[in-house]
């Protein structure tokens, strides 16, 4: 059972994810957020949980639906906040965008506007991990569609091969925008896919926050102990359309009802916490205050910081390293 | 005349030839229920039942492979990928094999693979400008319609013809509204059009620029220049035809879209205006073009980008020095 | 058990490949084979057994090493040498070489330069067929170098989940260019990674041309009765170098002295008939006579055979449809 | 100086690299043993082993994946697909992906991808033109090295830059001979060299074509015409100024190279010169290229497909007739 602190710990970032999705997809609303935003409220027990059991020298690599994950690494909420903004005093300097958040000082190589790349370049810090000779792993994170591009199985068979330590996890929302997973999926089965190509692979619970951290906690164990590669299938939902604003038919509304009401990570969590007596009222109702003001402020940063000085536009296309007279 | 949007005029073009022809199918990600990312083929799966509007996975290589092997078989796909940036994850069946097929093969292959480009919003990887990479590639044809009405004409013709289309529709364009035709009419690929007639300058462009090329135009009577612009319709073929005629009579050209400069169609363009018509230009031919950038997610970086109202003012202004 | 007409067609056919094939190294040895070409000797049963078990109407895409495939699916072997020696009466006109041979009429639909390319093509294909309400199946060859190309992953999950009519053939002679499959292949197991995609798929012996023929006749069948599309994992060797002329070390002579002593398909299938009483000697004789005869014939049409017409170089690169005005 | 191959110079390079440098590796299929398609990396795995010359499945999209993951942790990785045609399976890791990382996140990506290109034998799919689609992608630099010299300069280069190279050799030059320099030299991109002096006529090439150009030039002078070809050695960057200052001095131009024609980079060249020089030039910039064509597998067709000497005569003729 996860200690006292590190389940407080999980209950703040889960619900700091949430705030700040919730506040994002008003502000996007509102045309703050230009191209719009993917949220991934329901989702968060993935990326608290996942994160938790990394260290600091992991390298991670992730999609186009990944605040949960930004937050989760423990990303500045203001400057992905301004990110969305597509201010300059973003994490990506309002070039990327609500798709690309990215923090190198903690190894968390982006986001992705293409869907099965973050994987396949998960498997290249891999490698990089592999041939620095360092003692870490590299995770990438994965939609249930990417499970039909072909690089995500490209970059699986040469991860096994290679035994390389990478670790994929499935942020298995059931959906593609509108294509719930089972109509394009062949075998229907994620795991036995990854098995087959001599991956390691497990489905778990994506809405419990504890059992996602000992999965991937034990996974990491798993991979640093050379027994290669391994693939986590956490079944999750989302509970908002894929981008913001999207209202469908392709899903009824009492399945959406029934995530929410009682397959909720957030409160689910704080059940169990409540009946274990680990957490009290007041202790939550000072969490989700500090999740307000956090995001409060990263709102007000955002707002208050410029957009990029449009002399900047051409810089940093390469960095010149090639002209160079050696 | 029906007045509908780009989009529509899509739709409109594609449920005429649906309906005389069944062997004519659309495969793409969510396009069934959603109609597509730009509500391309909004409605039709409920006309056509969900074999002919195909919802698929996401598996951009697999869907033009498709369209390839059904299309030699002699069905008529149409391969929507909704973003032509996803299409960097089919170019060997794009290139390797849809194009060159006929020419080692001897066999017919009308396939269409449709999908919106053009500079918008979405950031870096979903504004990539394609025009000058399909267009250079023996054996495919490349459609740039600006007006709804030459959506639904080039692809009425691209749905009779039996060669691989790339039909690329300018995000921005996806909801302005135009006239469109009736049952009959088909635009020719390789056709240009004068978008607006003038005398001193000629800008040759096409899909959304023909709009910025258009404003510039009007704004530019005020200083009393006669601003002539046409809209190429299809950058591969060409209309040289036109294109050197027009160039010829009004001798000083401007060539204009707004892919990034460096390497764009415009560079075709101009240079072969520039070698043939040598002696009877007035001034060189001037490229307009964007910077050598990816487009950022920030609509300020986009806009400082790729040209604006005023570059082509200041282009038009330039040639005009000479 | 095959009976004796078929019995001996099979025998021929391999036989014919053999020769042609043998007779082609040498040729392209002494330079008559621009590009050089990819010689399928060992492989034979696989093309004869795949071939044999189809119809007229069933349509195919094949590889870059796919003299077999085309000789056993009928082809004229004057318009197949005459390719190789790129002449303007080649079946692809000169313009595709050993690499591209191909017969519209017979809905052979070509070989391909790109690895994975052919069962991508196969799967549309098939789909086509569907489309077009035609009571058939295609059929895809791939190497079992393509086993790990993305594509080939993304082309069987499309077959699956539309239940495609498509039959994939793994010519698998267990080497591509100079690396071992095992090296390679998470998984190992070609036909375990194909049902975890949803494909039945099984193993069988490439060398043993009736077991290839009654294991399509099989997939066939199934196909046709809506059992979705089938994938055959063939294991079969090649003698000769992946392109003509190479010699290499990643294999050892032992081995390749093994499949050609032990497991050849066509000694094997000969001593077979003898056992049976299938065949005389006498008619055994008669066939590699007739062989020679033909492929000799068709070395003769192709020399005599004028190379194309510069002056066509830039015929049919398009139809020119898209300019008519309707 | 040392004498050796096109691919040896590669070699030579790379070796010289590896011994300085852990971190830099090589991946491609059958690199170990064989050396590659090309003998490129031919002995090296016996002296680096196999985890720094790494055997890969076919799987190029993985491959460069592998190379854009691994360069952003710091490795410097070398992607050998062999032909450069394989890139089409990877054209999203190599443009969405590597060409825009620095400008979206402001990291390095010392990245290689190496093949072979340019027109030879082994038909339609082996022959593609790729420096116009790679050169005009913001965020690539993308070399054609012709001599031994640059090819290994080139390269030592790269592996000290921190931005994505696209390396294109060129499979005639293969077992070209010609001298490199040692350890020291270190060739900038961007920078034009003059293959052969001359004053009449410019041509301004790269690659194999600036043999074909420089042949031309030998024969031009029994006809007492003096003809400079200049060596771009990269397409991106283009060496503006050099070519701007040998333009404007010489007067008559032709921009040359194999690509098909229509969309190649020559276009891109030739109306920068025209634009730029438009009233100092002689004559109208010529362009010299490809038929617009794939490349048949018979080799009279691939020579009717590319121009050849008397091509690049002619132009030189037509080009002192204004
Ligand atoms: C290669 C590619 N094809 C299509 C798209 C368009 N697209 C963006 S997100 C998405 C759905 C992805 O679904 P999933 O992987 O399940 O992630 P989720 O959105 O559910 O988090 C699609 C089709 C894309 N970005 N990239
Ligand atoms: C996409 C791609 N990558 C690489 C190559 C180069 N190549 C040609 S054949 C071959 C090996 C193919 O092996 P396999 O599929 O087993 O077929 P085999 O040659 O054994 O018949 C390779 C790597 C290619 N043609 N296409
Ligand atoms: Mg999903
Ligand atoms: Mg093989």
């Amino acid at each position: 059972m996860t200690e006292p602190g590190q389940a407080k710990d999980f209950l703040s970032q889960m619900i700091l994810i949430r705030e700040f999705e919730t506040i994002a997809e008003g502000l996007t609303l509102r045309g703050k957020v230009p191209g719009g935003m993917h949220n991934s409220s329901g989702q968060e027990a993935v990326a608290v949980g996942v994160m938790a059991a990394l260290k600091d020298e992991d390298a991670i690599a992730s999609t186009h639906r990944s605040h949960h994950h930004s937050i989760a690494r423990g990303m500045s909420t203001q400057s992905m906040m301004a990110e969305l903004f597509t201010k300059s005093t973003g994490c990506s300097r309002g070039r990327g965008g609500s798709m690309h958040l990215v923090d190198l000082s903690r190894n968390y190589f982006g986001g992705n506007g293409i869907v099965g790349a973050g994987v396949s370049i998960a498997m290249g810090l891999a490698l990089g991990i592999h041939i620095l000779k360092k003692n870490s792993i590299a995770v990438g994170f994965m939609g249930d569609g990417a499970i039909n591009t072909g690089r995500t199985w490209e970059s699986i068979n040469m991860a096994v091969i290679w035994n390389l330590p990478l670790l994929i996890v499935i942020d298995n929302n059931q959906y593609a925008v509108e294509t719930f997973m089972d109509r394009v999926t062949g075998g229907k089965d994620f795991v036995a896919r990854a098995k087959s190509f001599g991956m390691s692979a497990e489905v778990i619970d994506g809405q419990n926050v504890e059992e996602v951290y000992e999965a991937t906690a034990r996974a990491r164990e798993r991979i640093l102990a050379g027994e290669g590669p391994q693939l986590i299938n956490a079944v999750t939902y989302r509970y908002f359309g894929h981008n913001v604003g999207e209202v469908g038919k392709y899903r009824t509304q009492e399945e959406i009802s029934d995530w929410k009401s009682n397959k909720d990570p957030i409160d689910n969590w704080i059940s169990n916490l409540l009946a274990k007596k680990m957490i009290t009222e007041d202790e939550i109702s000072e969490i989700r205050e500090n999740a307000k003001l956090e995001i409060g402020k990263a709102v007000e940063f955002a707002e208050a910081s410029p957009f990029p000085d449009t002399n900047t536009v051409a810089d940093d296309v390469d960095s010149g390293s090639l002209l160079r007279q050696l | 005349m029906t007045v509908v949007t780009y989009s529509e005029a899509w739709r409109s073009g594609l449920r005429e030839e649906m309906n005389k022809d069944a062997s004519i199918f659309v495969m793409g990600t969510d396009l069934q229920e959603r109609g597509g990312h730009f509500s391309q083929v909004k409605g039709l799966a409920e006309e056509f039942g969900p074999e002919r509007i195909r919802d698929t996975p996401i598996s951009e290589s697999a869907m033009v492979a498709a369209g390839v092997g059904s299309a030699m078989l002699g069905a008529r796909p149409i391969i929507d990928l909704n973003f032509m940036d996803f299409a960097y994850g089919a170019m060997d069946e794009i290139i390797n094999q849809a194009a060159k097929i006929r020419y080692m093969f001897g066999a017919d292959l009308p396939l269409i693979i449709r999908a919106t480009a053009g500079i918008a919003l979405f950031g870096p990887q979903h504004n990539n400008s394609f025009e000058s990479l399909f267009a250079a590639i023996p054996g495919l044809s490349v459609a740039v319609p600006y007006r709804p009405y030459d959506v639904k004409g080039l692809l009425k013709t691209s749905l009779r013809g039996s060669d691989p289309v790339i039909f690329i529709m300018h995000k921005k364009l996806t909801g302005a509204k135009g006239e469109i035709a009736g049952e009959d009419v088909f635009i020719p690929f390789g056709k240009a059009r004068i978008a607006a007639e003038g005398s001193d300058v000629l800008i040759v462009t096409y899909g959304y620029s023909v709009e910025v090329a258009s404003k510039a135009a009007e704004l530019m009577k005020t200083e009393g220049v006669s601003v002539e612009v046409m809209d190429l319709r299809t950058v591969y073929p060409i209309d040289y035809e036109m294109v050197l005629q027009r160039a010829q009579d009004i001798g000083r050209v401007i060539v204009a879209d707004e892919a990034p400069l460096f390497g764009s169609i415009t560079g075709e363009i101009a240079s072969t205006i520039s070698e043939k018509l040598h002696s009877s230009l007035k001034a060189p031919v001037l490229r307009i073009g964007a910077k050598r950038v990816p487009i950022g997610a920030n609509p300020q970086l986009v806009s400082a980008s790729i040209p604006n109202v005023e570059d082509y003012q200041a282009a038009i202004r330039k040639v005009l020095t000479f």
